[in-house]
């Protein structure tokens, strides 16, 4: 059992970039700790190390206050520490319990005994308040029920130090407050909590410490309750940040983008997005809130012209767009903030400057008769990487080496530039940092004022609430509630959790 | 046109060895040949019948008399251009492009070596119509034995069922096959005479699955064309079914069930070129194998009980084809 | 035509020389199936094979002893397979590509050895056939299925014996679990590396029985190219089987009966050329592969990519 | 944007360690097998390269592989692997061979040109069917191409003793399966009094154009975005399946185009041994590891399609003056793809090192820049 852990003067570097820098931590059992900072901070690479996943440069880590070595996963899991990615380690072809079960040691030798170890699971499951079906596929599962499985596995292994990286990114505020019920009973029986988070609030509810990380170097240190969320803002930006969006009211006038009767198949080839109807006016964000996996997904891409509609219509200032292809719809003055960056947004392997014309590439005066004018392309690149202060060696250098708030700048950059009627941003700052995150806020609050009608996908209430003129929740593949923002939070998490319909 | 013409290529210069070497013995140099072969140089099967010719000659001259040296698995033309013109350089007396595709290199390559001679085959070209005088051709009238085989196969047959195994429907192979149905036929009017292609020289496991379907289909007797044969003798070998070979002398395959091979023998053709260049003519001369002229030759598998009657039978057929008054009804 | 074909020795025909040809297939492909699950693709199968048997009929020429001859072909295929997941996986080399290197290599070394050490095809006394007692004196059934040669029975013992190392033991879960989500066995401590050198020697060594089968138990010769790109063949049953034995077995009786087909075509005198009628098989592969691509669920999502920690 | 960069291009050094490895192995089995080495690998080298004739032998041999190997880089880059090279080789010389056979009249400003266009068309198609399946079924073009390739073996084989034998073959009842010699008109003409065509030349041109299109176009660019990511180019616009299938289709053409290039250049007639290997020598197979070794740059596809056809010639000239068997020159052949494609992790890495390293050392916000980092 794992009375403390400590890291001794860690350092990590990274060709270019020095990602851990002496960084010193401790955590006790019965105590979770809070890592904060921006994005890039050295969070994830700390974690890391102690997982095992990377060596250190430098440092060294105790456990009860024996200097140990941990140069793989599995020393990390013989220790008892325990890791729950940000992205689910998960096999999703696999049930839940050969999830669990996969490298363990079999009390049947080389044949598996998944009826052992469903039985031992679901015991741990009863203690702790992580129901989950055992002969479940994880690719059933919603997130949140991910995530237990994720726990379950590190607790199966005895994992007395558990490290949570982002773990509440995807969930939504109801499924935030099991999980933390959830930690807190880990908490009381002895167990040693790393909790990861760029929200603010979430770190106040649940740490009993705080350390904030800035360019892989420790700043600060704290007790929760010591503190409040201006400060800790404070030590990891450097400034004030403002969450509170002050804007005119919306005028109801003619719809930009309309939906009506929408019905879209799922992978599974069941109906992910449910008979929907919904309009977007100019000079309006409208929000849709939801727990991930209720059609939201399906919904942007049937927009986008990724993903048939097999009934209903959209039309786009009253042009049929359903069912178009998504050249046709690009060319129709629609913009698309897509929900993964790295896999939808970007072309990583592309420079800064062919990104930024990734729609726009085949027009004048990027080029003529299929040739590229590079020149003018260079021009437009230099001036969006400018206006939106995209942090960028150069214009030739590939996307994929930029931070990810960085990157989600160059898309919104790209985005804006086509000077849309309509813009879908689907989330626009999942794992962005809070600085980078209030950036991407005011201009899309901007944009909104120059008439644009924006329609904004996101699993963070928070932002939903900041942003939007009307709150539309979506549950189960259909739009169970059209609020205004001044909604309290609890009653949208009922209508989330399909408790409750307007 | 630019290329209307073959390439005017400056006249190499002469090796030394290009003066007339006598073949027939008395000159201090040796006679030196080259030979390229589409497959490998023992592949039981048609290259090997061209190397073992060489072997041949050589053993009978004697290494000081006659020198020879090789290149294997050349199918491929650009390749075999290319040694060819570099045995050239290197003063080969005859280089034998042995297979059908060699042809237009040759003809290409000839005229900058008019001291020397070229031979390819199975061809009746020799190019003598477009002005080139230094090159030879040679071919083989495999339908001959293919006959004998079908007659033997058919005397020899209980089930009333034979079969031919071949690799593609061309060249000698396809001839041996055409010859082996009408040998047959012409013993048993009544007797079915099955042919099977199995589209590769080389697929071994084709070939078995051909014998397979021969066997099963009700044939005892079959015979086969080309390297890849083996796998059809080993299964004749299993079921114990009568099998004929081509090419070369197959009994060591399969000393219980080989009845008989038709085997080319090329060293007629390579000492009739030797003589041709003797008498001071390079090339312009085409030789064909056939029973006539002892190229071919019917090697009966001396393990192997042939009743008398089947042997008679044999004999008879082959007289015929020499003496013409059997036609193999191909061509 | 058809009625012709639907004749029962034809049809006892087709599925007895379908059985014989399937053994090299289900060698081969069930144990490329084991690499392709853990998300290495090996092309090289076709080189392998070549190399084995060559290794296994050189040991039964020199020794008449057939079970030193497998054991060797076992070996050799191993070694090759070693060498393959080493260019794969420790060096992440393009396997599509390196695949054909370890084939062209395959093909020269095994017919050069041959050459030096044989010359020329000479052949061997092979597995004999093992009558299985009482059901091998069964009608039709008898002399098809239970009077084979001893390989033949473990090439489709082969097909439950993978089925139940996949799905029931620990191994074969984390054989799954690499080729589906490296990164996620990774964090549970299984060497993503560890389990894809064991599949693909593993492949290696069934490739070397695949091998041995046509040289010293169905063809019992050694010739160069023996196996005209039957190994690659074999790959594609994998993808035709969409990852599972029963399927894959299926498919290489599928495509052995199919090849004894169009020569029965030709064995009755039906008209097709013979070219048309070889373009069979590959025809049906491609058309079964469009079937196969569908199923998604068990596709190996991570076949062909190298697993690095941390991108 | 994306100028040639000979830098970025480093690929060669790597490759060429890996290739005089794998002679080095070469070497020892050379010497196991009792011929000297040092005398092989002199011969081989006089073969490649020693006179006017052999280095315009080794030229003629690397034309098909320069086809193969610039198309590759086009499929490559479109993120298709073509190993269908040998049956679009097959069907571009088929198709070149049906316009020599039924226009021969034509005058050579004419015929040539239609030859090859028709020559380029035929391997297109032949490989646009594996992009249509990939695209349309998903079906691994990999596996595909390599069926294809027998189809289109036994396509030629069917025709080539059926309706373009030569008619002298039928007469002599010798069938060999082969077409009549090609006119005059439709030889390819010669660069220098050597066996060098003017194809040779061709593929050098096609390398350049391939370079224009692939990053001076917006066809090009779309090939490369959807080669590097086909969900981005989705949302992007481009209609993935249809530059997959360009890719592929592209990529076959040329191999169809070294096809055409090869029976008019070289053969002057079409045959056949019953597999493809004999026509091509391998070049569909060469040519995807000729590509490698060029760094899948059509322009560094130049040098390396010359280097492998300089070794496969002198391998060939060794064979002779050593009397290795010729398996080894196989043996070698998959020697040399074996260590290239393994040494690719070096010259990767160098590449990634160099991208992620180089400019952010040189730029003094280096480490704001990386602080804030988010993946997604
Ligand atoms: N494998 C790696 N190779 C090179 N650089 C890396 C690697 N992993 C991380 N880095 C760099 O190290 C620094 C710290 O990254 P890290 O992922 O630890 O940040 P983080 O605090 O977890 O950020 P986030 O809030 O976005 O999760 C970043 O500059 C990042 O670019
Ligand atoms: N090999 C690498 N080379 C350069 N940069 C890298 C490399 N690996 C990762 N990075 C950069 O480091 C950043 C952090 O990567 P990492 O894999 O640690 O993700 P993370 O977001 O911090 O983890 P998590 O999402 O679980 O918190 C990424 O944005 C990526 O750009
Ligand atoms: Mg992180
Ligand atoms: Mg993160």
């Amino acid at each position: 059992m794992i009375q403390s852990v400590e890291l001794k003067n860690i350092t990590k570097r990274f060709p270019g970039v020095l990602a851990n820098d002496h960084i010193n931590l401790r955590v006790n059992a019965g105590e979770i700790v809070a890592l904060l900072g921006e994005n890039g901070a050295g969070k994830s690479t700390l974690m890391k190390i102690l997982y095992g996943m990377y060596r250190p440069d430098e440092g060294e880590i105790c456990i009860n206050d024996q200097a140990v070595t941990i140069s793989s996963p599995n020393d990390a899991l013989r220790q008892g520490i325990g890791m729950i990615h940000q992205h689910f380690q998960l096999v999703p072809g696999f049930t839940v319990v050969e999830n669990v079960a996969l490298g363990l040691k079999s009390s049947r030798g080389p044949l598996t005994d998944l009826d052992v170890v469903s039985r031992r699971m679901l015991e741990l499951a009863k203690q702790y308040g992580l129901q989950v079906d055992p002969s479940a596929y994880v690719w059933q599962l919603a997130v949140g029920q991910q995530q237990r499985v994720e726990i379950i596995k590190a607790l199966y292994r005895n994992a007395s130090l558990l490290i949570l990286d982002e773990p509440t990114a995807v969930l939504t505020p109801n499924e935030v407050d099991e999980f933390f019920n959830i930690l807190r009973r880990l908490r009381e029986n002895g167990h040693a909590l790393i909790f990861i988070s760029h929200k603010l609030q979430e770190v106040m509810a649940i740490s009993d410490r705080v350390t904030v990380l800035r360019g892989g170097r420790v700043v600060g240190e704290v007790a929760t309750r010591d503190t409040t969320k201006q400060e800790l803002a404070q030590m990891m930006v450097g400034r004030q940040v403002i969450t509170r969006w002050e804007k005119q009211a919306a005028q109801e006038t003619e719809p930009i983008l309309r939906v009506q009767n929408l019905t879209v198949l799922g992978d599974k080839n069941l109906p992910a997005v449910k008979n929907l109807s919904l309009h977007v006016c100019p000079g309006e964000i409208l929000g849709i809130a939801g727990v991930s996996g209720n059609g939201q997904r399906e919904l942007a891409e049937a927009i986008a012209g990724l993903r048939r509609a097999t009934t209903g219509s959209i039309t786009s200032e009253g042009r049929e767009i359903a069912n178009h292809s998504p050249a046709h719809i690009i060319h129709s003055n629609i913009a698309f903030i897509p929900e993964e960056r790295m896999l939808m947004g970007v072309v990583r392997e592309f420079s800064v400057a062919q990104n930024a014309i990734l729609e726009t590439h085949d027009q004048l005066p990027y080029s003529r008769y299929t040739f590229f004018n590079f020149s003018a392309v260079n021009q437009t690149a230099a001036r969006l990487v400018n206006d939106f202060e995209v942090k960028t060696p150069s214009l030739e250098t590939p996307i994929k080496v930029l931070s990810g708030g960085n990157i989600q700048k160059l898309i919104l950059a790209r985005e804006l530039e086509r000077a849309p009627r309509f813009l879908l941003a689907a989330q626009p700052t999942r794992g962005v940092d809070i600085g980078a995150t209030e950036y991407i806020h005011r201009r899309l609050i901007e944009q909104r004022a120059r008439g644009t009608a924006i329609l904004l996908i996101s699993e963070d209430l928070e932002e939903v609430i900041a942003l939007s003129d009307r709150v539309a929740v979506m549950y189960e593949g259909e739009i169970v509630g059209v609020l205004p923002p001044t909604t309290p939070v609890e009653e949208l998490g009922l209508y989330m959790a399909g408790a409750k319909r307007a | 046109a630019p290329t209307a013409q073959p390439t005017a290529a400056p006249a190499q210069p002469t090796p030394a060895s290009a003066q007339p070497t006598t073949a027939s013995g008395g000159a201090t140099k040796p006679f030196r040949v080259a030979l390229l072969m589409p497959s490998a140089k023992n592949d039981l099967s048609f290259s090997q019948s061209m190397y073992d010719a060489l072997v041949n000659v050589q053993n009978e001259m004697g290494k000081d008399k006659f020198e020879f040296v090789y290149s294997e698995n050349m199918f491929n033309v650009s390749d075999a251009a290319a040694a060819i013109r570099d045995y050239a350089n290197k003063g080969y007396d005859l280089i034998i492009g042995h297979g059908s595709q060699y042809g237009a290199s040759l003809a290409d390559i000839a005229p900058d070596f008019p001291n020397q001679s070229f031979a390819w085959g199975t061809a009746v070209d020799t190019f003598e119509s477009k002005g080139i005088k230094n090159i030879f051709a040679y071919t083989v009238a495999s339908d001959q034995g293919g006959y004998v085989e079908g007659v033997m196969a058919a005397a020899l047959s209980k089930s009333g069922t034979v079969g031919y195994i071949g690799p593609l429907p061309v060249g000698d192979g396809k001839l041996t096959g055409d010859g082996f149905v009408a040998g047959a036929k012409a013993t048993k009017p009544d007797i079915k005479a099955q042919t099977v292609f199995v589209n590769s020289f080389s697929d071994v496991a084709a070939a078995s699955q051909a014998a397979q379907t021969q066997i099963a289909s009700g044939a005892d007797a079959l015979a086969g064309t080309s390297q890849n044969m083996v796998g059809a003798v080993s299964v004749a070998k299993d079921k114990n079914v009568l099998w004929f070979g081509n090419d070369v002398d197959q009994s060591s395959l399969a000393p219980n069930i080989v009845v008989s091979s038709q085997v080319y023998d090329w060293t007629l053709a390579i000492k009739g070129i030797m003589n041709n260049i003797a008498q001071g003519k390079r090339g312009g001369e085409v030789f064909t194998l056939t029973l006539e002229n002892g190229g071919l030759r019917m090697v009966n598998n001396p393990a192997f009980k042939l009743p008398d009657d089947v042997k008679a039978l044999q004999d008879n057929t082959i007289k015929g084809i020499i003496d013409g008054s059997i036609k193999t009804g191909v061509q | 035509m058809i009625l012709q074909l639907l004749a029962p020795a034809v049809l006892i025909g087709i599925a007895t020389s379908g059985i014989l040809l399937a053994t090299p297939y289900l060698y081969a492909a069930l144990g490329e199936m084991f690499g392709q699950i853990s998300g290495v693709l090996n092309l090289g199968v076709e080189g392998i094979m070549l190399v084995a048997a060559f290794a296994a009929y050189y040991v039964v020429y020199s020794s008449g002893n057939l079970i030193a001859g497998l054991a060797v072909a076992i070996v050799v295929g191993a070694l090759m397979g070693l060498l393959m997941a080493f260019i794969s996986i420790t060096l992440k080399a393009e396997q599509g590509i390196s695949g054909i290197g370890v084939y062209l290599f395959g093909l020269g070394l095994s017919d050069l050895l041959f050459r030096v050490t044989i010359g020329t095809p000479t052949p061997v006394n092979g597995f004999p056939s093992l009558q299985i007692p009482f059901l091998s004196d069964l009608p039709v059934l008898g002399p098809v299925l239970f009077s084979q040669n001893i390989l033949v029975y473990g090439a489709f013992l082969f097909v439950p014996f993978s089925w139940f190392a996949l799905n029931k033991t620990t191994i074969g879960l984390k054989i799954r679990a690499v080729g589906q989500t490296p990164e996620a066995a990774d964090s549970l401590g299984i060497s993503v590396a560890g389990v894809r050198y064991l599949t693909v020697t593993f492949g290696g060594a069934m490739a070397g029985i695949a091998g041995a089968s046509l040289s010293i138990a169905l063809l019992n010769i050694f010739q160069q190219n023996l196996t005209s790109g039957l190994g690659f063949i074999a790959v594609a049953l994998v993808y035709f089987g969409g990852w599972r034995p029963l399927r894959i077995m299926l498919g290489a009786l599928l495509f052995s009966m199919v090849s004894a087909l169009q020569l029965w075509i030709q064995t009755l005198g039906l008209g097709l050329p013979s070219d048309i009628a070889g373009m069979l098989p590959y025809v049906l592969t491609i058309i079964a592969l469009i079937f196969a691509a569908r199923q998604i669920v068990t596709q190996p999502t991570a076949l062909t990519k190298p697993f690095e920690r941390g991108e | 944007m994306n100028r040639f960069d000979p830098r970025q291009y480093n690929f060669i050094l790597v490759p060429l360690v890996a290739g005089s490895l794998a002679l080095l192995v070469g070497a020892v089995i050379i010497w196991l097998l009792g011929a000297n080495p040092v005398e092989a690998y002199i011969a081989m080298l006089e073969g490649a390269v020693g006179s006017p004739n052999a280095i315009a032998d080794s030229l003629v041999k690397s034309g098909p592989i320069l086809f193969v190997a610039i198309g590759i880089c086009i499929a490559y880059r479109g993120g298709v692997i073509n190993i269908g090279g040998e049956g679009q080789l097959v069907m571009g010389a088929l198709g070149t061979t049906a316009v020599v056979l039924t226009f021969r009249e034509l005058p050579s400003i004419i015929l040539i040109p239609l030859a090859l266009a028709v020559g380029f068309a035929a391997g297109g198609f032949w490989a646009a069917i594996a992009g249509f399946l990939k695209a349309q079924f998903k079906v691994n073009e990999v596996l595909s191409t390599v069926m294809l390739n027998a189809i289109a073996v036994l396509f030629m084989n069917y025709l080539l003793h059926g309706v373009l034998m030569d008619p002298t073959e039928l007469d002599n009842a010798i069938h060999i399966p082969q077409t009549e010699r090609f006119v005059l008109t439709a030889d390819l003409p010669r660069l220098i009094p050597t066996r060098l065509h003017a194809g040779i030349l061709l593929g050098v041109i096609v390398a350049f154009l391939v370079y224009i299109l692939l990053w001076r176009t917006t066809i090009g660019y779309r090939i490369r975005a959807v080669g590097y990511n086909v969900i981005a180019s989705e949302y992007a616009g481009i209609n993935v399946g249809r530059y997959q299938i360009l890719a592929i289709a592209l990529s076959g053409a040329l191999a169809g185009l070294g096809g055409a290039v090869e029976v008019l250049g070289v053969n002057h007639r079409l045959f056949t041994d019953g597999s493809a290997t004999g026509f091509t020598g391998n070049a569909g197979f060469n040519g995807i590891v000729a590509a490698l070794f060029g760094g899948l740059h059509p322009l560094g596809a130049i040098p390396a399609s010359f280097l492998f056809g300089a070794l496969l010639t002198g391998a060939n000239s060794m064979q002779r003056t050593v009397q290795v068997p010729s398996a080894f020159v196989t043996m070698l052949d998959g020697l040399v793809v074996i260590f290239v494609v393994s040494s690719q992790i070096w010259a990767k890495r160098r590449a990634t090192r160099r991208a992620i390293a180089e400019p952010l050392v040189q730029d003094p916000t280096a480490t704001t820049i990386q602080s804030d980092i988010t993946p997604s």
